[in-house]
C-alpha cells in the first residue's frame, strides 16, 4: 500500500514528533508514505495575509508536483497545510479563470484531481479497521479530542465530519480504549498564527481551551494539528500564567496515541520531545 | 455578429412557467427581450413539429418549459412531453439539427427569478452559437415561410 | 475626491475582485459574537462590515487602518455560522493586501506584519520555512530581541530546531512564484 | 374576411413607460384584417371597456385582441365585455404586454419591437379563433376540508353554517392542531384552549360536518364542482361507535414511557392513548408501533379492561370514496427541532428547547402543570435566554424567509416567564422586532418596559453546557458588536416555521403549486390569496406561509366564502377549451384510425370508443371520441395523435402553428 505524503514545514521542524509518529504508525500498518519530491511551504497564514495570489500559488505548486509524480492521493497530517491545500484545490476547480492565472504563475500543469486526506480521513480509511486486533495496551484515559479550527472549517469546502462538535477523532480514541469526553472547545481557535507576534492572545485563547478540558476531567488532550500542539504544549508557561494555575495535562497527537496503544516505543513516537511531559501509565493487555 | 440579437421562441405551459414568467414581471426582474413566449395549456400539448417550424422560420433557439416533475396541473402532461422529447432529441440529433439550441427546463409558478435566469443564460448561449443560418438556409429552399398550414 | 488612487470605494473593489457583497450583511452580529478575537478588535467583524456598507472614503480609511484586519486569525468561525454567507475571511485577506499596498496598516499591527513578512522571506529564501531564519529576521524587524529566547535551548535539545535550513532543490521555481506575485509590488516601491 | 380590433393598454404607465404604445398600435394597423388598432390609458377601466364594446358594434369586429396585462389576470374581464357587445367571448384574446414585456425589459426600440411581435402573433391567432359555447357542469355542494387545526376548524364551521355539507379530515387522532398546544395567545394573553375547545366541540356536534380523524387523503380525482376523493381512515384498533371514551383502557397499558407528541416529548404516554384531555373525538387510539400486542402477539390488557368491549385488534384501515365540489387545504405548519442547529448543540442539551416545548411548559394543562421547569432536572430556571430567528432569515441554513410569528410569541414567552418567575431574568436575542399587527407592537413594548425582558440586538453564535449551565455566546450590535456571554438555565429557540412534512406529496396529489420551501402557492399573491391555480381548491392558514392565529382564521373564512360562493349555484360554467376528434364525410367518418394511443396518455379517462355502424347496424369502425364532461383540455392527446385527428379548441394546430410563423416573420 503506497500513498502520497506531504509533511509540510512544521513536521520537519517544530513538530518533528508528529512526523515521527505518523511514519511509525503508517509503517506498523504496512503503509508506505511516498513524500512529494521537492515540496515547498504551503504559505500558511502568512501568505494569505499578505498576497492572495501567492497564497494560492504555493499550494498549487505542491499539488502540481504530486500530480507530476502520479500520486492520486496524498496524506497531509498538518491541519493548516490540509486546509490551505484543500481550499486552494476547491477554489481553482470552482473558478476556471483563477485556475488559469495560477497555472500561469507556477508554470506547471495542474488538473486538480489529487485526493487530499487529513490525518483523520487517512486513519479512518486505512487504519481504523485494523486497529482493534493490534491493540496491546489500552489507552484507558479520559481524553479531550481537540480538532481546532482548520480541520473542519469551512465545512462546505472540506466536507469533513460535523462542523460543530465533530466526532471522528473521538471514535478513534474510543477504539483505543479511551473515554473521549463531551466538551465545549473542540473547534475553538487556539490563536495559531499569532503565536509569536501576539503571544498574550494565544495564551488567552489556548488557556480557555485547556481550562475547559481540565474542568471536565480530561487526562490528556488529543490533537491533529502541529500549531494546536505548539500552542498548547510549548506555550504552557504563558497559558499557566494566564490561568493563574499550574496545569500539567499533556497534549498528544492522535498518531502518538495510536502508537502507544499498538505498543510502539515512546522514542519512536517522539514523546520525549514534548515540553509538557507525558507521564502516563497504560494497562498492558 | 457583434449586434446579433437572436430570435428565441419559448413554448411554455399555462400553469407553471407562464405563471412563473408572470411572477418575474411582478417582481420586476429584468431579462433579455430576445425571448418571446407562446402559451400552451400544458407542455404535453407541445407538438415537437412546432420546433422544426420555428427553426425553419428563423428561430435561433427554443425554450420549452413546464411544471416540475410530479407538479403537472394535468397530472402527467409534462412526463409525456419529456418522454417524447427524449425520443425526438435523438431524432433531431440524427438529422443533424443542433440540439444545443433547444433548452428544456422546468419553472414553477413560484420561480420568477429562475425564469429570468433561464432566459438570460439561453440568450448568452445562443449568442455564442450565432444565428442558425445552416438550418434556415436549407429550410428556405424547401419551404416557403408564408405557407398555409394544412391540418 | 479624497482618493487619487481610485474613485471606487472598498465595497465595490471587494465585490469586483472577490464577488462578495458587503451589502448582504444584515448586521445580526453573529460573527462578532463567535469571533475569538472579537474582544480585542477595535472594529469587531460586524462593525467592520457596517463601515464598508457605508460606502465612503472616510469609513474605508478607518477599515484599512484598523487593528482588526490584522488580528483576524482566519479561523473561519464567522463564515461557518454566518446566516447570509458573507465570506469575511476572504474580505479580510483582501483588506490586508490593500492596507499594505496603500501604506495604511495600523502601527499597532507592526509586529504581526513583521512576522508574516519574515515568514514569507524565509520561504522565499529556501522554499521551506526555517524557524531560526524566521525568528531571527522577525526579531530584527520587530525589535523583540529577547522574546522566546529561553525556549531556544530546550527546542534545540528536543530536536525541534534545525541549525541548517532545508532547501527546495528547484528554488528557482519558488522564487519565480514570489517575483510574479509579491515581487511586483516590491519592485514598484 | 376577418375584421380584427386591437386595443393597446398603457396600464397607467406600467406598459407605456417602456413600450411605445402608439407605435405598436400604428404598426399593428398595417396587418391585413386589422380594421382598428388603438391605444388607451386603462383598458380595464369602465371607459376602456366601453371603448372596446363600441368598437365591436361600430366596426362589426370578428375578433378582438386586448394587449394589456397577463391573461391570467383580466382575460375574463375582457371576454365578458365583448360578450356584452354581442361578440362570442372566445373570439377575444389577450396579449401579455405587462408581465412579459414592459416590466421585464428596459425602455428601448427592442422592447417596443417585442411588443409588436407579441401582438402580431395573437392577431394572427385570433383570425383562427372559433365561436364557442361554455360548458355547464353540475356542482356537488359538499366540501372537503383537509386539516383540523384552527384554520380547518374555522373553515369547516363557516361552510357548514352556510348550510352545506363538510367533510373534515385530520391526520392526527384529534383535531385542534398546534393551537391546542399553546398556553396563552398574543397579544391578549387569553388561554388558547379556552377559546379553541368550544369550536372543537362544535365541529363534533354540527349536523352538517362529518369528521374523520386519524385519516388522510389518499387520492383526489376530478375537477371543480366534481371531485372524487379517496380517504384512508386509519384503524384506531377500536370501534368508535361503541367506545364511550371512559379512558379505562389507558390506565393499565404496560407501555407507558412513549414520548408524548402532544407534549412535544416533555411527557410520556401509553400505547393506547387519547392525545390530550380535551381531544375531539375523545376516543383512544392504539399506537401499533409501540403496542406490545402488535409487537409480540400478546398482552391485550386494554381489551380485557374495556367495559364496552370496543377494542378491535384486527380492525383494518378503511377506504372511503367521497364526492365533493370543493377542497380546502388547511394542513398547517411545523417548526424546526433543536437538533437542526449545530452551533446550538445538535439537540444534545436537554435544556435547549423549542418554542412549542416552552408552550407546553407554560400551559396549565402541560406536563408541569404550568410551572416552568427545566427538562433536565426539574429546577425552576432563574435565567432564560430566548433566541429569536433561530433558523429563520438564515439563507445558509436554507430558510431565508421570516417565520413571522416568532417575534410575537417570544415576547409572549418572556412575559409569561416573568409573570411566573418574578425574580427570574429573561434575555431575548433578536435581530429586528417584527410586530406589525393590531396591538402587537404595544405588546412587545410591554414585555420590555413593564415585564423587564432584556432585549439584546444580536444573534447567538454558540451555546454550550458547562457545570449544568448553558453558556450562551452572543453579541450586542448596539454596543459596537461587544461580545455577551450569559450563563443560562434554559434556552428557548424560536425556531423557524416550516411546511408540514408531506406537503409536497399532498400538493402533487391535488395538482396545486407550491414554492421551494413546500408552502402551497396561492393563485395570485394579492388578489387571489386563498385560491390555488387549480380551480375549486382553496388554501387556509399556515400551509401557505407562516401565519398567526388571527391571520389563519381570516384566511379560513376567506376560503370558506369562496367555497360558499361556488356552491351558490347548482351548476357552473367551464371554458370549452377541450379536445375533439374530427368528423369527415362517409365512408371515412373520421381520419382517426382507432389506434387509441390517446387513451393511454389521457389523465382524465376522457377518451371513449365510438362505434361507427353501417346501415345494417354492423360496426364498421371504432374511433376515438372525447367526453366533454371529463376532458380538462391539457392537449396531450393532440400532440400525440399520429393522424392529427384530434385537435383542441383555443390551442388548435392551426392556431399554434400560425402563432409560430407570425412571431418569427415580418408583417
Amino acid at each position: 500500500m503506497k500513498i502520497g505524503f506531504y509533511p509540510g514545514c512544521s513536521l520537519s521542524g517544530t513538530a518533528r514528533e508528529y512526523n515521527e509518529s505518523v511514519k511509525a504508525v503508517a509503517k506498523a500498518f504496512q503503509i508506505e508514505l511516498v513524500e512529494i519530491k521537492d515540496w515547498n511551504c504551503c504559505g500558511a497564514s502568512a501568505a494569505h495575509n499578505i498576497d492572495h495570489v501567492l497564497a494560492l500559488s504555493l499550494p498549487a505548486r505542491i499539488l502540481a508536483l504530486a500530480e507530476e509524480q502520479g500520486l492520486n492521493e496524498i496524506l497531509v497530517p498538518c491541519a493548516a497545510c490540509y486546509n490551505r491545500l484543500s481550499s486552494t484545490q476547491h477554489r481553482l476547480l470552482e473558478d476556471e479563470q483563477l485556475k488559469k492565472k495560477i497555472v500561469d504563475t507556477i508554470e506547471m500543469k495542474y488538473n486538480g484531481n489529487v485526493r487530499i486526506l487529513n490525518i483523520i480521513q487517512f486513519l479512518e480509511k486505512y487504519i481504523s479497521n485494523e486497529i482493534d486486533q493490534n491493540i496491546t495496551r489500552k489507552f484507558s484515559k479520559k481524553v479531550a479530542c481537540y480538532y481546532g479550527c482548520l480541520l473542519v472549517r469551512p465545512n462546505k469546502v472540506l466536507d469533513f465530519d460535523r462542523e460543530e462538535d465533530p466526532v471522528s477523532m473521538d471514535k478513534i480514541m474510543k477504539q483505543l480504549g479511551a473515554n473521549p469526553l463531551q466538551w465545549a472547545f473542540k473547534t475553538e481557535c487556539c490563536g495559531a498564527g499569532l503565536s509569536v507576534s501576539k503571544t498574550s492572545t494565544v495564551a488567552r485563547l489556548s488557556g480557555k481551551i485547556l481550562e475547559d478540558a481540565v474542568l471536565r476531567g480530561a487526562e490528556a488532550i488529543i490533537v491533529a494539528c502541529p500549531m494546536c500542539h505548539a500552542n498548547l504544549d510549548m506555550r504552557r508557561p504563558e497559558i499557566n500564567n494566564y490561568l493563574k494555575k499550574k496545569t500539567n495535562i499533556p497534549v498528544m497527537y492522535i498518531t502518538q496515541a495510536i502508537g502507544i496503544a499498538i505498543g510502539l516505543s515512546e522514542k519512536e513516537l517522539g514523546l520525549h520531545r514534548h515540553f509538557v511531559p507525558v507521564n502516563m501509565d497504560f494497562d498492558y493487555l | 455578429m457583434e449586434n446579433f440579437e437572436p430570435k428565441i421562441v419559448a413554448f411554455v405551459c399555462n400553469w407553471c412557467t407562464y405563471a412563473g414568467a408572470d411572477l418575474t414581471g411582478t417582481s420586476r426582474i429584468k431579462y433579455s427581450p430576445d425571448v418571446k413566449i407562446i402559451r400552451f395549456p400544458c407542455t404535453g400539448r407541445i407538438d415537437f413539429m412546432l420546433l422544426l417550424k420555428a427553426f425553419s422560420n428563423g428561430a435561433d433557439g427554443i425554450i420549452v418549459s413546464g411544471c416540475h416533475p410530479n407538479d403537472c396541473h394535468y397530472t402527467s402532461g409534462n412526463f409525456h412531453a419529456r418522454r417524447r422529447w427524449i425520443v425526438f432529441r435523438s431524432l433531431l440529433d440524427f438529422l443533424g439539427i443542433d440540439t444545443k439550441r433547444i433548452v428544456f427546463s422546468w419553472v414553477s409558478a413560484a420561480e420568477g427569478a429562475k425564469w429570468a435566469e433561464i432566459v438570460n443564460t439561453t440568450v448568452d448561449e445562443i449568442k455564442k452559437l450565432g444565428p442558425y443560418k445552416e438550418y434556415q438556409l436549407i429550410a428556405k429552399e424547401y419551404l416557403t415561410t408564408k405557407e398555409v398550414i394544412n391540418e | 475626491m479624497e482618493h487619487a488612487i481610485s474613485d471606487k470605494t472598498l465595497k465595490n473593489k471587494i465585490y469586483e475582485s472577490t464577488g462578495i457583497s458587503a451589502a448582504r450583511c444584515y448586521q445580526c452580529g453573529k460573527c462578532s459574537a463567535g469571533c475569538p478575537m472579537g474582544s480585542e478588535m477595535d472594529l469587531p467583524p460586524n462593525v467592520l462590515l457596517r463601515r464598508l456598507q457605508l460606502d465612503s472614503a472616510t469609513e474605508d480609511d478607518l477599515v484599512l487602518g484598523s487593528e482588526s484586519i490584522w488580528y483576524c486569525l482566519n479561523c473561519e468561525t464567522c463564515i461557518s455560522r454566518c446566516p447570509q454567507e458573507v465570506d469575511l475571511p476572504v474580505i479580510m485577506d483582501f483588506l490586508r493586501t490593500i492596507s499594505l499596498k496603500e501604506n495604511k496598516a495600523n502601527p499597532k499591527a507592526k509586529k504581526i506584519i513583521a512576522f508574516h513578512r519574515s515568514f514569507l522571506k524565509s520561504i522565499k529564501l529556501t522554499g521551506k520555512l526555517h524557524e531560526i531564519t524566521l525568528v531571527a529576521d522577525y526579531k530584527l524587524n520587530s525589535m523583540e530581541l529577547m522574546q522566546d529566547v529561553k525556549n531556544v535551548p530546550a527546542m534545540l535539545k528536543k530536536g525541534k530546531l534545525h541549525i541548517i535550513p532545508e532547501t527546495v532543490k528547484n528554488l528557482k521555481s519558488v522564487k519565480k512564484i514570489f517575483s510574479k506575485t509579491t515581487g511586483q509590488k516590491e519592485n514598484k516601491k | 374576411m376577418a375584421r380584427i380590433g386591437v386595443f393597446i393598454c398603457h396600464c397607467g404607465e406600467n406598459i407605456s413607460a417602456t413600450v411605445d404604445c402608439k407605435k405598436v398600435a400604428d404598426e399593428i394597423l398595417k396587418i391585413p384584417g386589422v380594421v382598428l388598432s388603438t391605444d388607451y390609458k386603462y383598458m380595464c377601466s369602465d371607459p376602456g371597456q366601453t371603448l372596446i364594446k363600441e368598437a365591436v358594434k361600430n366596426n362589426k369586429l370578428t375578433g378582438v385582441v386586448v394587449s394589456a396585462c397577463s391573461p391570467r389576470m383580466h382575460e375574463p374581464t375582457f371576454r365578458k365585455a365583448v360578450a356584452e357587445a354581442g361578440l362570442n367571448p372566445f373570439l377575444c384574446e389577450m396579449v401579455n404586454l405587462r408581465e412579459h414585456c414592459s416590466w421585464v425589459h428596459e425602455k428601448n426600440d427592442m422592447t417596443t419591437q417585442k411588443a409588436i411581435d407579441l401582438v402580431k402573433t395573437i392577431v394572427e391567432k385570433v383570425k383562427h379563433n372559433e365561436a364557442l359555447q361554455s360548458i355547464k357542469v353540475p356542482v356537488t355542494r359538499k366540501a372537503l376540508v383537509i386539516g383540523g387545526g384552527v384554520a380547518g376548524i374555522q373553515c369547516a364551521l363557516d361552510i357548514a353554517n352556510a348550510g352545506h355539507k363538510v367533510i373534515l379530515i385530520e391526520r392526527e387522532p384529534s383535531i385542534g392542531g398546534h393551537m391546542s398546544q399553546l398556553s396563552e395567545t398574543f397579544p391578549t394573553l387569553d388561554c388558547s384552549q379556552c377559546i379553541l375547545t368550544p369550536r372543537m366541540v362544535e365541529i363534533a356536534q354540527h349536523s352538517n360536518i362529518t369528521l374523520y380523524t386519524y385519516s388522510e387523503l389518499e387520492k383526489l380525482e376530478g375537477f371543480i364542482g366534481n371531485f372524487n376523493a379517496t380517504i384512508r381512515k386509519r384503524s384506531r384498533s377500536l370501534d368508535e361507535k361503541i367506545c364511550t371514551g371512559c379512558g379505562l383502557c389507558t390506565t393499565k397499558c404496560p407501555n407507558n414511557k412513549i414520548p408524548n407528541e402532544f407534549e412535544q416529548g416533555l411527557g410520556n404516554r401509553t400505547a393506547i392513548y387519547v392525545p390530550f384531555p380535551q381531544a375531539v373525538p375523545n376516543k383512544p387510539v392504539i399506537d401499533k408501533n409501540n403496542c406490545t400486542y402488535y409487537k409480540k402477539g400478546k398482552c391485550k390488557i386494554c381489551e380485557k379492561l374495556c367495559p364496552a368491549k370496543a377494542i378491535r385488534f384486527d380492525q383494518p384501515d378503511e377506504m372511503l370514496e367521497i364526492e365533493v365540489g370543493a377542497v380546502v387545504l388547511a394542513t398547517g405548519f411545523n417548526i424546526l427541532k433543536t437538533s437542526f442547529f449545530p452551533e446550538y448543540g445538535y439537540g444534545q442539551y436537554k435544556d435547549v428547547i423549542d418554542g412549542l416545548q416552552f408552550e407546553r411548559l407554560a400551559s396549565a394543562s402541560g406536563p408541569t402543570g404550568g410551572v416552568i421547569k427545566r427538562p433536565s432536572d426539574g429546577q425552576i430556571p432563574q435565567t432564560i435566554v430566548f433566541v429569536a430567528c433561530a433558523g429563520s432569515r438564515d439563507a445558509a441554513k436554507g430558510i431565508p424567509y421570516c417565520s413571522k410569528i416568532c417575534c410575537m410569541y417570544t415576547a409572549k414567552h418572556a412575559m409569561l416567564y416573568k409573570h411566573k418567575v418574578h425574580e427570574g431574568k429573561a434575555f431575548v436575542f433578536y435581530m429586528d422586532i417584527r410586530a406589525a399587527g393590531k396591538n402587537y407592537d404595544e405588546f412587545t413594548r410591554r414585555a420590555i418596559e413593564e415585564d423587564g425582558a432584556n432585549y439584546i440586538r444580536g444573534r447567538v453564535s454558540r451555546i454550550y453546557e458547562r457545570n449544568g449551565k448553558l453558556i450562551v455566546i452572543g453579541a450586542d450590535t448596539l454596543l459596537n458588536g461587544q461580545q455577551v456571554e450569559i450563563e443560562a438555565d434554559m434556552v428557548v429557540l424560536a425556531s423557524a416555521s416550516i411546511a408540514n412534512p408531506g406537503s409536497e406529496e399532498l400538493a402533487q396529489k391535488l395538482h396545486v403549486s407550491y414554492n421551494q420551501y413546500k408552502f402551497f402557492e396561492e393563485a395570485h399573491p394579492k388578489l387571489k390569496p386563498v385560491e390555488t391555480n387549480t380551480a375549486g381548491i382553496m388554501l387556509a392558514g399556515a400551509c401557505q406561509s407562516p401565519k398567526d392565529i388571527p391571520e389563519s382564521v381570516a384566511a379560513a373564512s376567506g376560503a370558506a366564502s369562496k367555497v360558499i360562493g361556488l356552491f351558490s349555484n347548482s351548476e357552473l360554467t367551464r371554458d370549452p377549451l377541450i379536445a375533439h376528434v374530427n368528423k369527415t364525410a362517409p365512408p371515412l367518418f373520421s381520419t382517426c384510425v382507432g389506434c387509441f394511443l390517446c387513451e393511454s396518455v389521457c389523465p382524465y379517462k376522457a377518451i371513449e370508443h365510438e362505434e361507427i355502424k353501417n346501415r345494417n347496424g354492423e360496426v364498421i369502425r371504432t374511433i376515438a371520441s372525447i367526453n366533454p364532461g371529463l376532458c380538462q383540455g391539457c392537449g396531450t392527446c393532440v400532440a400525440l395523435c399520429r393522424t392529427k385527428s384530434i385537435d383542441i379548441r383555443g390551442y388548435s394546430n392551426t392556431q399554434v402553428f400560425t402563432e409560430v410563423v407570425a412571431l418569427l416573420n415580418e408583417i
